[in-house]
């Protein structure tokens, strides 16, 4: 049989996404032994145990002066910085990229301007921002808005734009004004576009939130490995990377089930 | 929510910034412990302490106008506000660096051996002056070591790569490096005492119009200081709470503290910013800068202006933007506030 | 004379490629024009010039007299050859969307009342095609012939004034097509509807047509075949206006056939 | 005529784009003019003449020390780097995407790490890639490789994934192996996909290049950009990011071209 | 007996709703089976069984008295009832691609002679479905009927043991569609294909085809139309295996029209 036409059982795709991952986790226990085994000392590779000592802490005392649990505070603070920023970039991507395009004239006029904002690094003015937007969560918010939201902006411009022709002439046949055809053919087509576009943004915008959580923060995930970078304490930084990573993934997984019921149009089979 | 210029008004809320380091620990613990409210309700105002927990952002904002005052060291302070035309005036001299700040080089024990070498370190920054004050001792010319620009965040992890042997750096940092085998300090600020100083910069027209603020935090300072000097249970507690604010263990954080000479009697803090000494440190300093190209578009070292307590000033005395201002300070030496 | 619609020395090109040259026509209101011609000769390229998708590299247009604007509208409904429907809509909702956008200019959707009328009218419309039972199916569930009778249903509910159709009924099985030609012939009369369609069924063109159209080159270079366009070769006007109900049309079809012996062999 | 009819001619396009670029200059012009009316030495929002002052030393000067052009021999080490790592991370994201989006068994298995790897912000974990790779320009380029590739390989993946299964069963008829789908059916297609791809990653390519500059390095626009903040010089800052941003538009401007060059069928209105 | 193709107790449902119920067939090598139907019956879902393309929910396959793997391979070619050809090729590159993956399987490109043989075949058969003058045009160049012919060159250059036809010649012009039935019937009799052809066209089912099947539901219930599945209600065998040459087809199509009147109206 081709491998085109092999598909996978449900209970074998789990296996099979788990093992190379695994594989990997074998891969650095083996690296981090070895180096242990150099140098009993080594910081840049912990060994489970050393992460485990290290994220109890974090995860089960209460740290006396803020009476919280690290950990959780952290997570708590840096989900909610990421929810807002990827919010309010997913809908402003979604009204943008609409608007973009529908609409040749909108389009000729702020395409150019949101290539431009695509393509200029945010973190190169961040000096402007935090003095625009001060140093409290609304800055850590606009960086992920400015890092994530173009990208996603320009990606749902394509893919309105390059709807099939004939759907939109029809559209202007039964009736439809240039609004009609925003909201009630190009929106739903846009929608699991637009899940697919928040799923490719994640990555990015974990990157945003940490860059502004390092620069200017007192709590979060991003603070934290800031924070201990300096002692080089990747026996912190590893989990909470492989903490992100999992948060990441879930979000992943429930962008794809919720675009799978939401808009079942678009992902069965066509003949 | 102020203008990028604070006019000369009187106001009653009031913005501190602050970032990580050992000599600068005390204001965070100073603000959870009370102490902080404790002395702006005296003075009826109110004062937030900020952490920035990127250094130079830090002072950026403060340039900018978000701050009143920033937690800086003098050179930074000279280079950064005070070439930009911002009046800043150091009124808490708090301590100096006594081997916070040091070379370090794998595989050799001379300073000697960094010639040729390429050399890792944040440029322009203290670190910076460190390496060339550490060469001229050494008898080596600038240009006898290349330096690669590195970010303070990152300077351990890279440090951690086959390739680099040389590296200048400031604690904590620094004593993490320290401690990886086969690694040597071959210089520090012990070496050159004194010359790295670390101030609490207030912008003067603030200061000027709201003398209360000055008052307000030398007290706060002075305060927090005396308790964790104290070498009994509750200096002991105050300390550990400042290492878990730096994210150190306490242990770490003593050693840190072991390397800064901390002026935790305003008497000599005092002294030092009266001293000759001072006038000394900061033209070796400003001629390092304006050698860099810090002081942008000036002629001469001679641009930015240094005044000093009893009037004297260094360079031009039209356009002076640093001020070490002792008087608060002396007021908490005479137990006057 | 007014026409509904006139088409003066209509030229269409892609590039160097001269695909339909100097198609002058005049199409009478009420009339049901078909057009017939080979693969290829620009039957479509005609029908997205008269729609509004395309403008013409040469030539007018006049509608009511008046020069046709470059797009489309609601009072041409269409029925592509790919027949398409909204991929994101079930059958009913695709039916309805017309509705909608007319009567609710802001929302595009209809609530309570209205809704209910609205979706009355667009079951009937289905029931009429005979997809009855696929109300609530998307048309990635549907057979061809199933898409096709949607987006038949989908132009029919809005009774455009003009209707043009390109090849409708091509993949509907003998029982069903006859079922639409009742119908079509029902709307165009009781709505006195004006219709241009596209068939390769040369019957069909006959039974139901009031005007025949032959699409074809008048001149071919063997050498350069893209260097001559189409136009209309055949005109043949067959004054069906008062017909027999559409119940005769089945009746009728054996005794049209020799028309279509005669043009097929033309 | 309805706004989605509206179809700016190529001359009024130009000026329309350029339109709401000019207007930010303006108010930018005027901000700045206003700062320095309050404090003649402002440094966040220079005026032109000191842009043009601190520029030109950068940009005529030879530098004593190493004898360049610094402006110019900043561009190009960042260029080279851009280009590098553009170039291996959309090398990678054809052959992986195609690899995950033609063969289920393969997407199975490798799906879920490449979800991870994406995900996981790679600045988090800085020290281990300075272990494995370095510091010198294998590790920026690497930096930019893993800050943009996942992402561009997922959306390859997703689309040939996406490709109408008529066309693999087509395929298949016709004889096609697994290969010969992946190289003659999947591959072209996705190719405009690909520049697409390309063009929405150069913003974060960019990012992760700065970001990398500001790590560890002795040239570049990144590592001007990291050092003159030191002292805010953001008459240095602002022109950089100009010059970056002009840069990037350009890229994406040749990457459009080029796409409808040698794709055409994959740019003309179907019908 | 032994069939080349079998079909026992296929079902085919989409969730709940069954389309096809008990399938039984048997069809031999060489033979011409022309499948007619209501739209929406099953007809295109049993020509994506017999690919391979969708497993059956429920019965056997038998290729060669073996279980047909779920896959589509060179033995079984395909025109899709929605024409489909490789957007990114033109017309040439779309008809050489079959020649190409079977010569070259690594790279699946030609080069020099070879390359030049697979063009010129590539170019007759383009030239005999017409599109002689469009070889270098990718399909969004071409109108409906020449995508389908395309279509058709396509499957036919490569010469399948079955070859599964979905209607076929539904967006084709009479003289065009007359020159395919020649051109089919040639190569059938030629390469001795086993075609199983869907079309509407019941005239053209019974002038081509030595079985005529005719797909419906048996029963139905009006409550739930959907529980009850299509299957084969008449199977006609037409005995025409040494039949007339191409060129006679024609002339015996008026000769057939009986039979589609009885089917018709059946
Ligand atoms: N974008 C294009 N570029 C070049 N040629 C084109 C393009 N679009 C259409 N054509 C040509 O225009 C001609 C007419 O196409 P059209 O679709 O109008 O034909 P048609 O009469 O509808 O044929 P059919 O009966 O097969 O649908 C065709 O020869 C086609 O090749
Ligand atoms: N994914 C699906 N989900 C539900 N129902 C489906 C799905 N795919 C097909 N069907 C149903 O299967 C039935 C048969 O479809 P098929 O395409 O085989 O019909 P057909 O006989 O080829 O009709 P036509 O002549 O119109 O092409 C249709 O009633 C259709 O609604
Ligand atoms: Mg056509
Ligand atoms: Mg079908």
């Amino acid at each position: 049989m081709r491998w085109v036409n092999r598909h996978a059982r449900r209970g074998d795709r789990i296996f099979l996404g788990a093992l190379p991952i695994l594989l990997l986790v074998l891969l650095y226990l083996f690296l981090a032994a070895q180096r242990h085994a150099a140098n009993p000392m080594d910081k840049i590779l912990p060994l489970p145990g050393s992460m485990a000592d290290a994220m109890s802490v974090l995860l089960f005392q209460k740290d006396q002066l803020s009476g919280q649990f690290v950990f959780w505070a952290d997570t708590l603070a840096s989900l909610q910085r990421l929810g807002i920023g990827l919010g309010i970039a997913t809908l402003s991507a979604l009204a943008v990229g609409l608007v973009l395009g529908v609409l040749p004239p909108v389009r000729a006029t702020f395409g150019p301007l949101v290539t431009a904002i695509a393509v200029i690094p945010p973190i190169a003015l961040l000096p402007i921002l935090f003095i625009a937007l001060g140093l409290g969560e609304t800055a850590k918010v606009a960086l992920i808005v400015i890092g994530v939201a173009p990208v996603m902006m320009r990606d749902i411009a394509a893919y309105v734009a390059g709807l099939p022709r004939e759907q939109i002439v029809k559209a202007q046949t039964l009736g439809a004004s240039s609004w009609q055809i925003m909201i009630r053919v190009a929106l739903p087509q846009a929608m699991p576009r637009l899940l697919h576009a928040m799923r490719l943004s994640l990555g990015p915008a974990w990157v945003f939130l940490i860059s502004a959580e390092a620069i200017a923060s007192d709590v979060g995930l991003g603070y934290r490995i800031f924070l201990v970078r300096r002692y080089l304490a990747m026996d912190v930084i590893i989990p909470y990377v492989a903490w992100i990573a999992i948060l990441a993934i879930l979000m992943d997984a429930a962008l794809t089930v919720a675009s799978r019921r939401l808009y079942p149009w678009a992902h069965g089979a066509s003949h | 929510s102020q203008g990028p210029d604070p006019k000369a008004e009187q106001r009653n809320e009031f913005n501190i910034g602050w970032s990580i380091y050992a000599g600068w620990m005390p204001w965070p613990y100073a603000q959870q412990a009370g102490i902080v409210k404790k002395w702006a309700d005296k003075y009826g105002i109110k004062i937030n302490v900020v952490q920035v927990n990127d250094y130079v952002e830090s002072i950026n904002q403060y340039t900018a106008g978000k701050f009143d005052g920033v937690t800086v060291t003098n050179m930074d302070a000279l280079t950064i506000p005070a070439a930009g035309g911002k009046d800043s005036s150091a009124i808490i001299v708090g301590d100096y660096s006594n081997g916070n700040d040091g070379i370090l080089l794998k595989g050799a024990n001379q300073l000697r051996a960094i010639k040729g070498q390429q050399v890792y370190l944040v440029e322009l920054s203290v670190s910076h002056y460190l390496l060339a004050r550490g060469l001229e001792t050494a008898g080596l010319k600038p240009t006898d070591v290349k330096t690669v620009n590195t970010s303070d965040a990152d300077i351990v992890g890279a440090f951690g790569s086959p390739q680099a042997k040389a590296v200048v750096a400031w604690n904590p940092q620094l004593s993490v490096m320290k401690a990886q085998p086969g690694v040597s300090e071959v210089f520090s600020s012990a070496q050159i005492p004194g010359e790295i100083l670390d101030l609490l910069v207030v912008d003067t027209a603030t200061l000027k119009a709201n003398p209360n603020l000055g008052k307000a935090l030398t007290a706060i300072w002075y305060e927090t200081v005396a308790l964790m000097q104290r070498q009994d249970a509750q200096g002991k507690a105050a300390r550990a709470a400042m290492a878990k604010l730096a994210g150190a263990t306490p242990e770490s954080f003593e050693n840190q503290l072991s390397t800064t000479h901390l002026y935790t009697d305003p008497k000599a803090a005092v002294t030092a910013t009266s001293a000759p000494a001072l006038v000394k440190t900061m033209t070796q300093v400003r001629d390092f800068s304006f050698s860099k190209g810090l002081f942008k578009g000036a002629s001469s070292a001679d641009a930015v202006g240094i005044a000093f307590p009893g009037g004297k000033t260094l360079g031009d005395p039209q356009r002076v933007t640093l001020r070490f201002d002792e008087s608060f300070m002396k007021l908490a030496a005479d137990g006057k506030l | 004379m007014s026409a509904l619609l006139s088409l003066r020395d209509i030229w269409v090109e892609y590039g160097d490629k001269i695909v339909l040259e100097r198609v002058d026509l005049d199409i009478e209101a009420g009339s049901f024009v078909s057009i017939v011609g080979p693969s290829g000769a620009g039957k479509s390229s005609l029908l997205r010039v008269v729609l509004g998708q395309e403008v013409p590299t040469r030539g007018t247009i006049l509608l009511d007299g008046e020069r046709l604007k470059p797009e489309c509208g609601p009072d041409r409904g269409v029925v592509f050859q790919r027949y398409s429907v909204f991929p994101h809509l079930s059958a009913l909702q695709n039916t309805i969307f017309g509705l909608e956008c007319a009567k609710a200019p802001l929302t595009a959707r209809l609530f309570g009342g209205a809704r209910r009328r609205a979706m009355a009218e667009a079951e009937e419309m289905l029931r009429a095609v005979g997809l009855g039972d696929a109300l609530h199916l998307y048309p990635a569930q549907m057979s061809g012939g199933m898409q096709q009778r949607l987006a038949i249903a989908q132009a029919l509910i809005k009774r455009p004034r003009i209707l043009l159709l390109d090849e409708p009924f091509g993949a509907l099985d003998p029982g069903i097509r006859a079922d639409m030609h009742a119908l079509i012939m029902r709307l165009w009369r009781d709505y006195s509807l004006t219709i241009i369609m596209v068939t390769h069924d040369i019957r069909e063109a006959f039974t139901l047509g009031t005007r025949v159209l032959a699409l074809d080159k008048r001149r071919h270079d063997p050498h350069a075949p893209h260097r001559f366009g189409a136009t209309a070769v055949y005109d043949l006007p067959l004054r069906r206006r008062a017909d027999p109900a559409p119940s005769e049309e089945a009746a009728a079809e054996t005794s049209q056939q020799n028309d279509e012996e005669e043009v097929g062999n033309g």
